[in-house]
């Protein structure tokens, strides 16, 4: 059978000029950039030629790029390590952010900060209103995603950092869903931290980084060595960093030729959808949301059950946020847009990629009416037989 | 994450429907959690249920295990389909990933509601008590 | 010219049997392990899998496996996680253990956590009565490492867990250089916490696992989605398990023949250096030490010196631990020894490994004396002239 | 982390030695620190650096530091020795790493105090005031 991927939200096949780049560094050029021989040199030189690249797609200074092992670790450094310093105060975030912020916040407050969680309206746009208004005399720092990984919606990012520094705040932005699918530029944004992961953007998996505007304080959240400026101590994972360093000049090469065409698909599945079946809602913003980016909630039926028969005719898709938790609770991104939760457990998120084709659209556009159809017949709510 | 029978199930799910003009219907479960489970039967003169079928909203294993609840109790007398668990469906099935126990694996229960159902419509409450001893009582799942 | 590559306690080239098993996760096994479609389904199998493999070399249970992202993130864990719950009290360390150890007790300290290190004798063992001495009656976790990286000297882990036990304290051991070089086995040692590293054992650099010993309480560091049993969030590296998988059983595997090779010639190596270069004091216990170790220090000369110079005949070896602040201090473990400042400076690490050969340690015989007699003569320090 | 100059001179330094009967003998730091560096000094009767030579005891950076050092004050006044910088050694090297900057970039101080020694031991404390206004006065350094 002929597989669609449709979930790269959850994760990116690693681009084949990124696995290249990166082979070398296993076997051969396997050196610790710490030693000074000549392998470490080498993988030393490796090390700093990708964090060049990711600093120039970024517009951002080498010295402000620190590696993690990926956008959960550079989330949490930004919240935990921006905010080390500081007796407890006040933090804010979004009420639609990925579980690596929305969790980080949790425990911070359990250490004694207080945390706002700023509403989204109807298509997951954050509220500029409540979140100027949220701001305290002891607010420290602001997080709000780019875009979001369940409805796809874009935030007004510029807007909200200046807004956080007038208040006197640091800000920072959890751009894991953005970078390589959107223009990303920190001088423009004017935030203080941006996390990126490696597996989002057609580079391998276990690998980020950490955006720290120049003159910003931090503490590390992993201690030893003193590696990355003493931001981030441990061995470099080399390979994975010269991949991400490829994976992001690849990414932002391509982008205005696959940011378009991704929209279109997406636009023409959004629209194939709600055509062909009743009772859908939409998700997340018609315009201002990630190219590749579909979501929807279809009423009477559950999502898991939609995803695997969808996944048994091929395609592969996501009922929401990929937790490995295995929580059966509907997602709180969604709920956050005010959906019933019964709806909310409808819903599904189709995200597609560079390597995507309108074949596989068409396909999946016939494919889907008939499971769904066939489980609202089996579903005890739905009631018009 | 699912063993290859529960797979089997949710694919292939024996006996759905609703039975018309049933001898009994049990409904458990609540659309807001993501599960709700609706089985009906026909019982024969012999306490023996003659038909079921299952309507369900909800994810792989909760449609799962009320298939192969369905399939469990096909021709079986009212007394030995009361004994089966929740646990016992899970078994037949080659176990649920953890997360499933407890808020998917309720097809036993919509079952057992739905003898409830035919033996109080048939003026047996007595029997409910014999066969019933762990009866769902609007679990607090429902409201959970 | 030709090149020997001395320096496996700094890192280890990949194994091709480790890559081969990497190799289909990056671009076509690309599936994100939380994702329920059949990608996702598969490479859930493969961790699973893999830490089956983990868990059965160091006799553990699966269930008691965490992956990280190394040995520096796996004892940031043992030490941040294994205490957050308490109040802070007393932990007691080694006074030679690797810097992702003792700058986690330097953070806790200054977290308001009682620090004790734990002196070593000369030949680099730790003392075991002022360890046991040490213990107070708020004492909640003892670290101390299962072989050292600079010097090589084992300690009594064994012995030093079921100290730390009798007064209540939980043990962690990092063993980082230790498993895939000497037999590890959690059961026989009972600690409760045990780091370990992919890049040290011919696996992948940016993976690492910890053994968290059931029943053990354990806070995680990286809040999220709550991936590996809510320990440690973040999207899994997928090829990077995998290959510690493999490099585990392998190394296992392989463990009866190399070791036996690689202390011949370690003791080989070891009194040929001392046989040709007068002056020169051997660092570590000579027989309780890593199979690969070689360690010395030569006087009235440097060891970076010694160390470039070797580089250019072709030989890398480092000066001592690989740490990437570029300290210029004296290795805090060779001065633990008891060794003064200025000796220690002259300090030297050789690190066999598996694909190292008799001729090559030959071949370093030849060339190291003539290196060191040359930087002899330029030192002023050296006074025989 | 060197520059390929750096590597030059490390690998082979210029002037190695210890001019017998030297007319000024300077040295710097301290084997505790790990960096030690002795320079000798022949001074002509035009008050020139006839010939230098340095030992030293510590890194790649300080090594050719001493010898870069040496290359560049052979020949010159002392008025012109006494000017050259640790900075400008670093410089004519095309930079150290910045963790080599502080303690193993001294070749010029011991260079300053070699032609110190020079000017006392000929009763020149008159001129050292002059030539060498930024003399490394035994510095923080060596104590460390
Ligand atoms: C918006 C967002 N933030 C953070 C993460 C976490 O990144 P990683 O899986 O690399 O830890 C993800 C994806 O998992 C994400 O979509
Ligand atoms: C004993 C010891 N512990 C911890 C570490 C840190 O491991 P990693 O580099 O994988 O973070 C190392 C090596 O760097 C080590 O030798």
């Amino acid at each position: 059978m002929k597989t669609v991927y449709f979930d790269h939200a959850a994760t990116t096949p690693v681009d084949r000029r990124v696995l290249d780049a990166m082979l070398p560094y296993f076997s051969e050029q396997y050196g610790n950039p710490s030693e000074l021989h000549r392998l470490g040199r080498e993988a030393r030189a490796a090390v700093e030629a990708a964090r060049a690249q990711v600093a120039a797609v970024l517009g951002a200074g080498e010295k402000e790029i620190v590696f993690t092992a990926g956008g959960t670790e550079s989330d949490n450094l930004a919240l935990f390590g921006g905010l080390a310093r500081s007796q407890p105060g006040h933090l804010i975030v979004s009420a639609i952010e990925h579980p690596a912020v929305m969790e980080a916040a949790r425990a911070l407050n359990r250490q004694g900060w207080a945390v706002d969680f700023i509403p989204v309206d109807g298509d997951g746009i954050v509220d500029v209103d409540a979140y100027e208004q949220a701001f305290r005399d002891d607010t420290r720092l602001a997080s709000v995603m780019f875009a979001n990984n369940v409805v796809g919606s874009v935030q007004p990012v510029a807007a909200l950092a200046r807004i956080a520094h007038e208040k006197g705040a640091l800000f920072h932005t959890d751009a894991v869903q953005a970078v390589g699918s959107l223009p990303v530029d920190v001088g423009e944004l004017g935030v203080d931290l941006l996390s990126l992961s490696g597996h989002k953007l057609y580079g391998p998996k276990g690998i980020g980084a950490l955006y720290v505007k120049r003159g910003t304080r931090l503490q590390p959240i992993l201690h030893g060595g003193g590696h990355e400026r003493r931001l981030r101590s441990g061995t470099e994972n080399v390979p994975g960093i010269v991949g991400l360093g490829v994976a992001m000049t690849t990414a932002a090469a391509q982008l205005p030729e696959v940011r378009p065409r991704l929209e279109r698909l997406r636009d023409k599945l959004a629209a194939g959808v709600a055509e062909r079946i009743p009772e859908v809602t939409s998700l997340g913003h018609p315009t201002q949301r990630l190219p590749g980016n579909v979501a929807f909630s279809v009423r009477y039926v559950e999502g898991e059950s939609m995803l695997l028969r969808l996944d048994a005719h091929g395609f592969m898709v996501s009922s929401g946020s990929a937790c490995a938790s295995g929580s059966l609770e509907p997602s709180h991104v969604v709920l956050a847009l005010g959906l019933r939760a019964e709806d909310a457990h409808g819903s599904m998120r189709i995200s597609l990629g560079r390597e995507n084709t309108e074949e596989e659209v068409d396909a999946f556009l016939e494919a889907f009416p008939p499971i769904v159809d066939k489980l609202r017949q089996m579903s005890p709510l739905y009631v018009k037989g | 994450m699912y063993t290859d029978l529960v797979m089997d199930h949710f694919t292939n799910p024996r006996n759905v429907g609703e039975i018309e003009d049933a001898d009994g219907v049990g409904q458990i479960g609540n659309p807001v959690c993501g599960d709700v489970m609706r089985i009906s039967i026909a019982v024969d003169d012999k306490d023996r249920i003659a038909d079921v079928k299952f309507k369900t909203f909800g994810c792989g294993a909760a449609v799962a295990t009320s298939s192969m609840v369905t399939e469990m109790v096909m021709g079986k007398s009212l007394e030995e389909a009361a004994d089966i668990s929740n646990k016992a469906v899970a078994e037949a099935l080659g176990g649920l990933p953890p997360n499933k126990m407890h808020c998917s694996n309720l097809a036993a229960d919509a079952l057992h509601l739905a003898i409830q159902d035919y033996l109080v419509k048939n003026g047996r409450e007595a029997d409910v008590e014999q066969f019933l001893k762990a009866l769902p009582k609007e679990r607090e799942h429902s409201s959970h």
